[in-house]
This record gives structure tokens, C-alpha cells and sequence, in this order.
């Protein structure tokens, strides 16, 4: 591919250009802000504030964990599928009478066996990532969709259903589940080992193994740390929406992932933060929320996105090359 | 049971078309029929259902049940299933004489149902059917959705002209985005008194909306058909209507029909099954009651 | 000094804990039957083989009679079909990785492997990274990993990107990495293909360093001076089989290489004199990325030569000239017509074939057949209506893999699963049944084995018979002095000294390629 | 990644396992076939057969297209909205009076123009080909509903509906069709020099550009033949279900990609071929169909569907890994 070619032909941005790049990111982030402040009155209301950081929570949190994954090269097509049965799943639990930490643990759980599955069938059985978590996929919604009978679940934990509305020091609890996997994920991708590992693995599993890194080890981590990213957006998402229902999140794959690319992760591995994909949510989530403020046509809405995707990442590109 | 009678229904994933199936099945146990569940994953899967249609003509049974998804479209496809096997309509038309019996609600008519129930309300909490009202779809592109879309516009410009669609938004057929798009509309719109969301999964991401932000009392919402959670809605006051069809009447009947239409009995050409609006005043009512809660198991 | 010692006593410090060394001159290694099949092929067949504790033993071998194979299963690489590894007199597993490198084993592989998204100092740290309480002392390693550069005299920055460096630049971090962390027994496959003399005394001191130090050698080349320089022993595979372990003092090369091929050769450099014919190409005053105002000319019949350090430009100058990077300034002159080459297309119609410098990156798509390889620059000229002549594109890459003895059961086998050396010769081979006026062939016989070498030099000879000029571009210095009609040599992108052939010595050459 | 790893590790199928290979996928579908008219008297009759013809023509169009564009080690997600999309302008430019030969050929020619701009987008600007295709993803469903208001436009033209539903020589029409788009793909792909081409592209696009390969008009190609083909089926689409509609054919994309894979194309580029996705696609079909006959409930189906996929791939793994 072209694209690789550019990607390999020089170097890749050294620490200080990705730095450079988080904050232009984020100053883009922020002229959109400004842009949409000017446009509509409403937008700088404490209240729309809540609402967008609320709105851009989820697909942060899932954006992170697929990183991880599209780090080592991989990528995690179920996350959305999971979303949708994890929400099942607890809602199941909470109607069966479990209490309510056991049934988020249970949830959690999971998640975590799902990313071993999906290790497993690509370490073992050498799938390629795409089909494995394209089979969960669909297998996952065909399971949820039988546990709930192609209806939904209730959820009556009040405590469970007001955490997501619910706002702590000004900030919605929402966002703080952002700063909650953030923070972690930062000090695991970008101070531990561990996260290392994973850019050597994306870079050239062969010389890691070499180097004595131990590669599957390290894919296992990767798609645990995705699908429990993705349970855990499930149980927001039944706490928001107040019901357990396995058609949910169709489609949250896709944004996640354009999330991260947007944030400039490469997808052919090796290349990733964590601020990126979280910037990358974020603006995302505020085209939408602009767009419905400025009640711009939900159609047009749809064109707007797919224009800015392509304007935002061909700067990404073009920056990344003049700083070379 | 050597007698099959297929149901195929819009989109098995769905609690709507999961009532009309219960209806079926209990149907085919109280007649001794064979009712082989089928339908698409989603409901604008158009393609999906004609293959489906295809495959049920193929095994030969005595009659097939269909929901159409679109009016166009599955047009041929049913005239040609009609040249072997008797077809009964159930849920909405489609462009074909060829069916043998037909039981709907009108989707149009559901969505002047909905302007009259949101008008009613609005009343009721300003004392006059004026302001800004909004509507939220579920997904484009849907033909039911977009009868219902269609009979709500119609109804607020001709019989209440106090009212102003200030919105006319499309989701994604996530309730997440159903509940997004409504909290981005309290922002935008403060003067908003309605909205209609014209299926299920919008009506629960809206009144979810609505609940957070404890504006039950200032904006009314109608929803499209029930469950559960929108039930508890409707008596939280957090909707202050729903619209219900009788799912479960349909796929019943449905499949009685099909059974007297295979064995060469007369049937009515057209049945319509009727569409409610339920409000907190009348929603005990054992009639209304029974719409609520289907026996789906 | 400082920098080396202090790391490797860091790592002396968890690695004695694992194995004792044994006193020097007793077996430290012991091959016993060891075995290796890929498939049908017997890569490895049973060999038994002593290595002795502190010694330099080289072993030498052609293309594909399994060294590469012999130095994966010492390091846990691939697992081996059958046969015995003692380790200290003890039998050990070597499953993978981890155990070898555990053990006190590395090695320099022959393709450098290393991750190039990752940091210098990331590599030489990788998979056993400084930490202190769970997180990684970036600082610490990195100052470490300078420290153990400039000790070795590598002129290399620790926090650069790796992929950012040239080949050669990325083997010699490879070779950091591996002195900094082989303590008891250091394999070396083929360290100097892609190093200059002068970086080639660098690493021969090294390793001297660590033989000192008590550390066990192998060292892999086709290159028989070097191994008479160093080694103690030096052991011989022919076609999977160990055919023989000699005292460095007991031999000669003449015996080597009958060993080695069968056969004798008397000249390795075959180099025969043409008359030179016709200008082919000339350029004046050429610069683009990497290489600056560089004048010359190739003539028919001759061999121009280009010498220089690594990094000195010689590549991009070729690349240059055949249209895959932009020239900033500069003419070209084809056959005394003034030409501008935009692309790579362009140069071929000219008549150029470029043999580029890395067969890994630029030269092989290693996944695809030997086949397909073979014909790809020349399958528009195979095309008869829409289709391919199947049996003409059969038949062109059989002839090529007979031609130059490609060690292969069939076209159709992938090239990856070729040996470095055979892997060149698919390279070079492309470009033969291609054909042109002008050849440049930039380090064409990294990793090839004598007898291929003298093979490829009298192909040269050949070519230049039939009329075409050729630019050989090498690190090795007596490649380029002993073929090149005119020796032209590069520094820092630009070409500081011309001679006629064999008109200066090496010394002076050398002096010219470093400006000392 | 470990597939890569196991990929590259050792030859892949040499010619002969090829058509082996083939085979043993074709011997699969036979299996398949078999043991559905074992367990259902109504598998082999003549009407299901054509019904099943008709069922997998489409995505196996989709599918052929889709390869080309893998074998680069591209993808392109935005088949599905191209179908959806190109139902709609047929259906448009019919309604407008424009003659059927015309709309067709315009049709296809929007076709081409879309993977024009892919292949632009990828060699020009540089963007990774997951980002590109998936923007005009999202636009051109934006663009389709806004041309049709979100509703349907009906095709009046009889001529043209009624050609899904004809039969030729006693095979359904859409099979011919695959037919017509087979035969030329495998000539393309197998026998002349550009589909040569393709897989150097995606084996070493450095390699090949080195060796006189115009890349980037290989990458237009791919990209071109992959929206094309898509277009096609979106003609055929159209006859099928008679009106034009943005939303249609979604998630196809993954469907087409999944029998591509199926198939025997490696995500990695550099693998494939012509039969592999055909034979894919009438795997999946026939799971659909065998699994209506059976009346196995439509949530069941889902997870048997991922669990062949599991199954279908690992077993291919397994064998190309064996017959080295
Ligand atoms: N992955 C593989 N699959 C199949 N055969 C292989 C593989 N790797 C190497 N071989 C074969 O094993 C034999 C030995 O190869 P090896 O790489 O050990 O040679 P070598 O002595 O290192 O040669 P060179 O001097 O060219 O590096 C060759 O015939 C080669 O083709
Ligand atoms: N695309 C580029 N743009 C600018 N400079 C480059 C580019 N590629 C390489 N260089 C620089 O050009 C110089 C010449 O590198 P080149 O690879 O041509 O040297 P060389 O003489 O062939 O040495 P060797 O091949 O032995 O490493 C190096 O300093 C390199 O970093
Ligand atoms: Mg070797
Ligand atoms: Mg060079």
C-alpha cells in the first residue's frame, strides 16, 4: 500500500512532534468550540457542556481500548457487539436478583473472558483479527438477542440507572469513567513495559519475540484490555439507557475506530497514544452535538462527519509528514 | 402437525415483532399448526425479507404470513409467492392484489393518533395546543417509520396550526443516539413543549432524556407502541402518551386466517386491528391493560 | 569504557545466577546430532558440532547450506526436528527465545530484526527495560544506551527512531544490543555485510573485547579474510552437513573453499578489461536528497565503482538517478541526450536496471512466489493480448534459477523461505532477464557466498561484453577496488575523490571516505 | 501480529494447494449441500437451488470487487453504502425519464468516479484506505437520503424489475451475473500482468515501484473494480426490490469482506483469488438458507454463523499450514 509506504519511508514522529500533534489535535478540538460558541448561544451553557462531555464518554472509553489492539496491528471488530450484551448481561443478572456488585464484576468478567477468546483464536488458532472479532460479533448479538428474546431487559436499580446521570464536583460522572480508564491506560501504554511491548509487537512481532517479549502474552493483554473497555462502556450504557438490550452499540466498532485514527493512531500498528483517541471521541462527539444545535438536517449531518474524517486526518497526515 | 403456516415478520430483533410472533405461536399451538418464526435483523432490510419470503414459498406450506417491510418493493416479490401458496398481509400493505386476507393497522393513521395525543397534552399542562414540537426517527429509509412521520406532519399543519415542528431529526437506531439527539434538542430549543418518537427504542432514549433532566412536566412525549420500560415511563409521567397496535391480535389472527384460507374458507379481505392511545388515565382499563401486557411466553 | 562495562555487569549480575561458565577451552556448546527439516527440505542435516568456552569459532558455508538455520536453533528461534543441544555438559530444551537469551546466548541475526517504530535506545532495551516500581526509567535507558554507543565508537543517537537510519546503521545497533546483553556466548551472522571497513575493525575490536571478557564467539561470514583475522576455529557446512572443524592455523582458504564448494576457484574477483566504448550516461552537477553536486559518467564496457562510509549517499544518488526520488538540481545525460527521469518507469525505458540496497525492503516481495518475483519488471514485455504467456513466464524464471544456481525445489516456492544469499540472487536475477544499457547493482553480493560471488562477477563481466556500463555500489572495499575500471569515492552525499582502476592504494581510498 | 508472523513464516499454498484449496472450500459447500438435502426435503428442489443462486449472487459480486482491493492490502468499507446509494440514482434518474440503457451507464460511471476518489484519497493524500472508505461511507448514505427525503423512490420501468426475477437456461439471471463479473475478474486477476500487479502491490509496493510497477495506477485500479462492482449490485439490487433506498445493503460490507476472507484472502494483502470469495459467499448463503429451511430460530443463526466462520477459517489455516 502507498500508505505504508509513506509510513515506513521516513521516521515516524519523534516524542516531541506527538506532543506537538496531541496539542493540535486539541487546539482543534478547541476551534471547534470556539466556532460553535459563536454560532449558537447555547453551546457554552454549563448544561450543553455536561451533555457533549456525557456524549463523547462512551466511544472515548472504547476508543482507548481498541488502541491498544490496532497497536499491536489488530483489530477488535466486536466491541460494539459487546457493548450491547454486556448491558444484557447485567440487566439479566440485576432482574435474576444478583447484587448489584456481583453482577458488575460478573459483567467485567466477561469482558475479559471475551478478549481471552479472541487472544486465544489468534495466538492458537491463527486467525486473522478481523475474522475472530467479526465472529464474535455476530455470534455475541445472537446470544444476547436469545437471552432477552429479541426484546429488552429493565433495569430497576435506581442506584444503578442515576450514576449515569449523576455529577460529581460540576463534572458528569460519565466523564469521570473517562478520566477513570485514562489515567491507568496512560501509565500502562506509555510508562510501563507493558505498553512497550505492544508497540514492538505492532512494529515487528518477529524481532520482539527475538528480544525475548513474550508476543502472545502481550496479544492476550491487548484484546482483554479492548473487551473489558467494552463491557465496561455496556454497563454505562445500560445505566444510561436503563435497559438491558442486545441490538445496542451497532455500529460502535466503526466509531471507535475512526475515533482512534482520527487521534492518529496508525492502523498498521506501532503508532498510537492514548490522549489521541480521547481527542479523537471528543470531536466526534461535538460535530454531532453541533450539528444538532445548529439543527442541521440529519442528513446532512451524515455528510458533514465523512467530509470533516477526511479533512481532519489529511492534515493529521500532511502535519505529520512536514515535521519529518 | 403436518400443516406449516410460516410467519415472517419485519425484524425478529425487536419487541413489537416478538408479540405478533407470541401471537402466532399460541395460534398455531390452539389450532395444531406448524409456525416456523422468520423475519429480517432489521427492518429496512428489504432484500433480507425477500429472500426470506423465497426460502418459506420453497418449503412449501400451506400459507405464509407476512409483515411486508416495504410497500414497493415487496410488491413482486409476494405476487409471484401468491402464484403457489395463498399469502395473508398482516402489519402494512404492500403493492400486491395477490393477497388473500389482510390485517393492519394504519401506520398513517397511528401518526395522526400521535398529533392528536400530543396536542391533547400539551393542553392539558399550557391550556392551549401551542408551541414547538420536535420529531425523532428511528431510521430513515423505514417505510412504517415513515407513514408515521408522514401522518404526524400532516395532522399538526392542517388540524393544529398553534403548533411549530421546530425539528424533524433521523437517529441511527440507537437509543443512545435517540437520547443524545433529544438532550441537544432541550439545549437548542428552550421553548419546547413536545415531541413525538415514533418507535420504541427512540421512546425509551427520549423519555430517558426527559427523566434526567426531570422536564416531564414541560415537555409532553409520545411514544410508538410499549414495553416495560416505557410503561414505567408512561406512569412516572415522564411520556405522557404511547401509541399501541395490537401485535399480538395480528400474528394471532393472522395465522387463523391463513389456516381457514388453506382450507378454502371465506375470509374477510381487510381487517384493521386498530391503533390506541394509551395515557396515564387510561392505561388500567382491562382492554388497554391486556395491549400493555402481552402474554409473550 | 565506562558505559559498556557498567551495563554488561547489570546484566552479568542476573545472568550468573542462571548458568556457570565454564573454564576456558572446554566445551561450553555441544551440538549432537541436531537436525532440522522445513517441510521436504533438509535445512540442517544431522550435525554435531563443539563449541569451546572463550574461543572465536567461524563457521563458513555457501548460500543456503543451513548456518542461518544452525544459529536459529541455538537461539531458540525455531524448534529443531530431532538431535541434542548440551549446554555446560547439560542437555537443554532451547524452546524459545526467552531460554537462550536466559542462558547468556545471543545473537546478531542476519536480517537485522529489530522494531523500527521503536526508539534506538527501546531496542537495545527491549524485553528487559530498566524499571523502577513498575514503570520504565526511559531517561536511565536511554543515557545507557549512549553511553554503550559512544563507547563503541558508533556515532549514533540513542533516542532516535530506528526506522529513521539506514541499514547499516540499524545492524550496528544490533550489535550494540547483543555486546550489551551477550554475556556467556554471542553469535554474530554475518555482522559486516553492510558495515565499511573502518566500522569492520570497530566490531573486530569489540568482539576481541569480549573475547577477553571470557565470552564464547561464533562468527558467520563469506568473507575468509575476516575469518583468518579472527577466528581460533572455523567449522564448514556444505548443504545442511557439517563437513569439517579446523584450527584457523591448520588451513587455508584454498582448503576452505574446496570444502566449502566442492570445488576449487582459482580468482574470486574475475575481472576482465573491455576497450571502453560509447558514453552511456553522464551526469553533471546532480543533487537531490541525500547526495549533492555529483559529476560522473559511465561508459560501455566499463565498471564504475562507488565507495564510501555508510550514509555517504551512494544509494540516494542511485535512487536518484533512476527516477524514485526527485533530483533538486543537476542534468542528466543519456547517451548524450539531455533527459529528465521522473520515475521509475522512465529510467527502465532508458534503459537503467536498479539491484536496490535492501532486498527485504526494496527488493523482494517476499511473499509471492520466486516466480513472480523473477518477472516482474518484465511481464508487459511476456503480455500477448490481454493475457500472459504462462509458459514463456515459466520458462524466463527457470532459466534465471538455473543460471544463477537459485537454490530451489521449484519456481513457485515463496521467497522468504529463501537464504539471504539466495534471496540476492533473485534480486539480481530480476534485473538480468529484464536487461539494459546501464546496471547499477548497489551492494550486490551482501551476504552471498564465494563461489556466487565470482559467479555474479564474471556475470558482470557479461554484461559488459554485450556492451552495458555498471555502477557497483559497495561497502566492501576490495569488491569495488578489485572490479572498478573507476573508483569514485562519497562523503557526506558527495563525491570527494576519483580513480582509475587500481591507481591508489587502500589506505588512501579509506582516508578519503573518512576526510581524515 | 502472529498471523503475519505464521503467514510469512514459511511458503504459502504453491499453485497446486491452490486449486487444492479451492476445492476443499468447493468440497465444503458440497458437504454443506449434501447434508441440507439429507436433513430437508425441500433443499433440492429446483426452486430453492435458483433461490439460493439468487441469495449469494449478490454478495459474491461484492465480494470478487472486494478482493482486488485486499490483495493491495487496502479494504474498502464503503461497498455497502455504494450499493445502497447506486439503487437510489438508478432509481432517480429512471423517475426523471432519463432511458434505462443511460441510467445504467451513469450508474456504473458514478461507480467508478467513487473509486476514483478512493484511490485519490489514498495516494494523494496519504489517508489509510479504513479511513477513506469509510467517510464515504457515511457520506454517501447522507447524500442518498438527502436525494431521496429519507423515503424510497419506486422504479416504474418493468423492464428492469422483472430482470431479477427472470430465468436464463434455467439458471436465475443474478447468477449470470456473477458469471459475467467472474469470468472477466478471473482473467483480470490470474492471467494478465495487472493482476500480477496487485499482488506485488501488496506484497512490496517499494519492490514493485522499484521494478517498474505504476503503484498507484494499480491502487486506482483496485479501488475502481471494487466501487464498480458494487454499483453493479446496486443495479441489481434495485431490480430486485424495485425501488431505490440510501439505507439499503448496510453491514453488506462485512459481509463481502468476511467471504472474501472466507475465501481464502489474507487481510494482509499479497492472498487471493477469484474462486476463494465466490465459493465464500455461497458458504454463507447457504448457512442462511439451510438454517430457513430448518426453521433454526433467526438468533440461533447468528451464533452458528460466527461459529462457522470460526470454524471455516481455521480448518483453511490449518490445511495451508499442512501442506507446506
Ligand atoms: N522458512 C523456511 N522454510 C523453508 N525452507 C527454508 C526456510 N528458511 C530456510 N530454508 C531453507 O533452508 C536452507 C538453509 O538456509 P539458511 O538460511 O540456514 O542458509 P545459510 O547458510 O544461512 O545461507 P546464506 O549464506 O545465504 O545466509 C536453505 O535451503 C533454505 O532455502
Ligand atoms: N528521503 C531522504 N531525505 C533526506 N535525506 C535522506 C533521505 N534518505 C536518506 N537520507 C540521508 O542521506 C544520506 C545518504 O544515505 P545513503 O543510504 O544514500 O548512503 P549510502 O552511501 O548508500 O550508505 P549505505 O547504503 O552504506 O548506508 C544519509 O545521511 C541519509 O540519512
Ligand atoms: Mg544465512
Ligand atoms: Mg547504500
Amino acid at each position: 500500500m502507498s500508505v505504508e509506504t509513506i509510513e515506513s519511508a521516513g521516521p515516524a514522529p519523534r516524542k516531541g512532534v506527538s506532543i506537538l500533534f496531541g496539542l493540535t489535535l486539541f487546539g482543534l478540538l478547541i476551534v471547534l468550540w470556539l466556532l460553535l460558541g459563536l454560532a449558537t448561544n447555547a453551546f457554552w451553557t454549563p448544561n450543553n457542556i455536561s451533555n457533549l462531555l456525557r456524549q463523547g464518554a462512551m466511544t472515548a472509553i472504547l476508543a482507548v481500548g481498541q488502541t491498544f489492539v490496532i497497536i499491536t496491528a489488530g483489530i477488535d471488530l466486536s466491541v460494539g457487539a459487546v457493548v450491547g450484551f454486556s448491558s444484557v448481561v447485567v440487566a439479566w443478572l440485576l432482574a435474576a436478583g444478583v447484587p448489584l456488585w456481583l453482577a458488575l464484576l460478573a459483567t467485567l468478567l466477561m469482558g475479559v473472558l471475551i478478549g481471552v477468546f479472541h487472544a486465544f483464536g489468534i495466538v492458537r488458532m491463527g486467525l486473522p483479527p478481523f475474522i475472530i472479532t467479526l465472529a464474535t460479533l455476530t455470534s455475541l448479538r445472537g446470544i444476547g438477542l436469545l437471552i432477552t428474546n429479541g426484546s429488552t431487559i429493565s433495569i430497576t436499580n435506581e442506584a444503578f440507572t442515576t450514576f449515569s446521570r449523576a455529577d460529581f464536583l460540576g463534572i458528569p460522572s460519565l466523564f469521570w469513567m473517562v478520566i477513570v480508564v485514562a489515567v491507568p491506560a496512560y501509565v500502562f501504554l506509555h510508562l510501563s513495559r507493558f505498553g512497550r511491548y505492544l508497540f514492538a509487537v505492532g512494529s515487528n512481532s518477529e524481532a520482539a519475540r527475538l528480544s525475548g517479549v513474550n508476543v502472545n502474552r502481550t496479544i492476550y493483554l491487548a484484546y482483554i484490555l479492548s473487551s473489558t473497555c467494552a463491557a465496561f462502556v455496556g454497563l454505562l450504557l445500560a445505566s444510561r439507557i436503563g435497559i438491558g438490550n442486545a441490538t445496542q452499540a451497532e455500529g460502535w466498532e466503526l466509531q471507535a475506530i475512526a475515533s482512534s485514527v482520527i487521534g492518529g493512531t496508525s492502523l498498521f500498528g506501532a503508532v498510537g497514544s492514548v490522549h489521541g483517541p480521547l481527542l479523537g471521541a471528543f470531536i466526534l462527539a461535538t460535530i454531532n452535538n453541533g450539528a444538532n444545535l445548529l439543527n442541521v438536517n440529519s442528513f446532512w449531518q451524515r455528510i458533514i462527519t465523512g467530509l470533516l474524517i477526511i479533512v481532519i486526518v489529511y492534515f493529521d497526515q500532511l502535519r505529520r509528514r512536514g515535521a519529518r | 402437525q403436518d400443516v406449516t403456516i410460516p410467519i415472517i415478520v419485519k425484524d425478529t430483533t425487536s419487541f413489537y415483532w416478538q408479540i405478533v410472533l407470541a401471537g402466532a405461536r399460541a395460534a398455531g399451538k390452539d389450532l395444531g399448526v406448524n409456525v416456523p418464526e422468520l423475519g429480517a435483523q432489521a427492518e429496512s432490510d428489504i432484500n433480507g425479507q425477500i429472500s426470506i419470503l423465497e426460502n418459506a414459498v420453497a418449503g412449501a406450506p400451506a400459507a405464509v404470513v407476512i409483515a411486508p417491510t416495504e410497500f414497493k418493493a415487496l410488491g413482486k416479490p409476494i405476487d409471484e409467492a401468491a402464484k403457489s401458496v395463498p399469502i395473508i398481509g398482516i402489519d402494512s400493505a404492500a403493492d400486491s392484489k395477490a393477497f388473500s386476507s389482510f390485517l393492519t393497522t394504519d401506520n398513517v393513521q397511528g401518526g395522526r393518533i400521535a398529533a392528536d395525543g400530543l396536542a391533547a397534552a400539551i393542553k392539558e399542562a399550557t391550556g392551549k395546543e401551542e408551541g414547538e414540537v420536535a420529531i425523532i426517527t428511528n431510521l430513515p429509509g423505514v417505510g412504517s417509520l415513515d407513514q408515521r412521520r408522514e401522518g404526524f406532519l400532516d395532522q399538526i399543519k392542517t388540524k393544529y396550526p398553534g403548533l411549530k415542528v421546530v425539528a424533524d431529526k433521523y437517529a441511527d437506531g440507537q437509543a443512545t443516539t435517540g437520547l443524545n439527539i433529544m438532550t441537544d434538542l432541550i439545549t437548542a430549543n428552550p421553548n419546547l413543549v413536545g415531541v413525538f418518537a415514533s418507535n420504541l427504542i427512540m421512546a425509551q432514549g427520549v423519555g430517558q432524556a426527559i427523566a434526567e433532566n426531570k422536564l416531564g412536566d414541560k415537555i409532553k412525549v409520545i411514544g410508538f407502541d410499549s414495553d416495560e420500560k416505557t410503561v414505567g415511563f408512561l406512569k412516572e409521567g415522564v411520556l405522557a402518551g404511547l401509541v399501541v397496535q395490537d401485535p399480538y391480535r395480528m400474528g394471532y389472527d393472522g395465522v387463523k386466517t391463513a389456516l381457514a384460507v388453506s382450507k378454502g374458507e371465506k375470509v374477510e379481505a381487510n381487517v384493521d386491528t386498530g391503533a390506541n392511545l394509551v395515557t396515564k388515565a387510561n392505561m388500567s382499563e382491562p382492554k388497554i391493560d391486556a395491549l400493555l401486557n402481552p402474554k409473550v411466553n | 569504557m565506562t558505559g559498556l562495562s557498567e551495563v554488561t555487569q547489570r546484566h552479568d549480575g542476573q545472568i550468573t545466577a542462571v548458568g556457570h561458565p565454564v573454564p576456558k577451552g572446554e566445551p561450553i556448546l555441544e551440538l549432537k546430532v541436531l537436525k532440522k527439516n522445513y517441510g521436504a527440505v533438509e535445512a540442517l542435516k544431522p550435525a554435531t558440532m563443539t563449541f569451546l568456552s572463550g574461543e572465536i569459532h567461524a563457521i563458513v558455508g555457501e548460500n543456503g547450506a543451513g548456518k542461518s538455520t544452525l544459529i536459529k536453533l541455538l537461539t531458540g528461534v525455531i524448534p529443531r526436528t530431532s538431535g541434542e543441544i548440551l549446554w555446560c555438559g547439560a542437555p537443554v530444551a532451547l524452546a524459545n527465545p526467552n531460554e537462550a537469551i536466559a542462558r547468556g546466548i545471543n545473537a546478531v541475526h542476519q536480517e537485522v530484526v529489530l522494531c523500527p517504530h521503536l526508539s534506538v535506545a527501546a531496542n537495545m532495551f527491549l524485553g528487559d527495560e530498566m524499571n523502577s516500581r513498575g514503570l520504565m526509567r526511559k531517561r536511565a535507558m536511554t543515557d545507557a544506551a549512549q553511553a554503550v554507543l559512544d563507547d563503541l565508537g558508533f556515532n549514533l543517537p540513542a533516542n532516535a527512531e530506528l526506522g529513521s537510519l539506514t541499514i547499516g546503521q540499524q545492524q550496528l545497533v544490533a550489535t550494540a544490543r547483543a555486546a550489551m546483553r551477550g554475556t556467556q556466548f554471542l553469535i554474530f551472522d554475518e555482522p559486516t555485510a553492510y558495515l565499511t571497513g573502518q566500522e569492520s575493525a570497530q566490531l573486530f575490536r569489540l568482539i576481541r573485547r569480549l573475547q577477553s571478557q571470557g565470552v564464547t564467539i561464533v562468527y558467520i561470514s563469506h568473507r575468509l579474510e575476516e575469518v583468518f583475522e579472527l577466528a581460533d576455529r572455523v567449522s564448514v557446512l556444505r548443504d545442511g552437513t557439517h563437513v569439517g572443524t579446523r584450527p584457523i592455523t591448520e588451513t587455508n582458504e584454498a582448503e576452505l573453499i574446496a570444502l566449502m564448494i566442492n570445488r576449487t576457484i582459482e580468482q574470486i574477483y574475475h575481472k576482465e578489461h573491455f576497450a571502453p566504448g560509447e558514453t552511456i550516461v553522464e551526469t553533471r552537477g546532480l543533487s537531490g536528497p541525500g547526495f549533492r553536486d555529483v559529476s560522473l559518467t559511465v561508459r560501455a564496457g566499463e565498471i564504475v565503482g562507488l565507495y564510501g562510509l555508510i550514509g555517504a549517499g551512494r544509494s540516494e544518488f542511485a535512487l536518484g538517478l533512476y527516477g524514485r526520488h526527485p533530483t533538486t538540481a543537476g542534468e542528466i545525460y543519456w547517451q548524450g541526450r539531455k533527459v529528465s527521469i521522473a520515475n521509475e518507469r522512465t529510467a527502465m525505458e532508458l534503459g537503467i536496471a536498479l539491484a536496490p540496497e535492501s532486498r527485504r525492503d526494496q527488493g523482494l516481495c517476499l511473499n509471492l512466489p520466486i516466480g513472480l518475483n523473477i518477472n516482474l519488471p518484465v511481464f508487459r514485455r511476456m503480455t500477448r493480448g490481454l493475457t500472459i504467456n504462462r509458459a514463456e513466464e515459466a520458462a524466463n524464471a527457470d532459466r534465471q534459477i538455473r543460471d544463477l544456481q537459485i537454490k530451489t525445489p521449484s519456481r513457485r516456492v515463496l521467497a522468504s523461505a529463501m537464504s539471504g544469499g539466495n534471496q540476492q540472487k533473485i534480486v539480481i536475477g530480476k534485473w538480468l532477464s529484464h536487461g539494459a544499457r546501464l546496471f547499477i547493482f548497489d551492494e550486490p553480493t551482501v551476504g552471498v557466498d564465494v563461489g556466487t560471488k565470482a559467479e555474479i562477477y564474471r556475470l558482470f563481466a557479461r554484461l559488459l561484453e554485450n556492451g552495458a556500463g555498471i555502477i557497483l555500489i559497495s561497502s566492501y572495499l576490495p569488491e569495488v577496488y578489485e572490479l572498478a575500471d573507476r573508483l569514485h569515492v562519497f562523503r557526506q552525499g558527495r563525491l570527494v575523490a576519483s580513480h582509475d582502476y587500481r591507481a591508489a592504494s587502500h589506505e588512501e581510498v579509506l582516508a578519503q571516505a573518512i576526510n581524515a
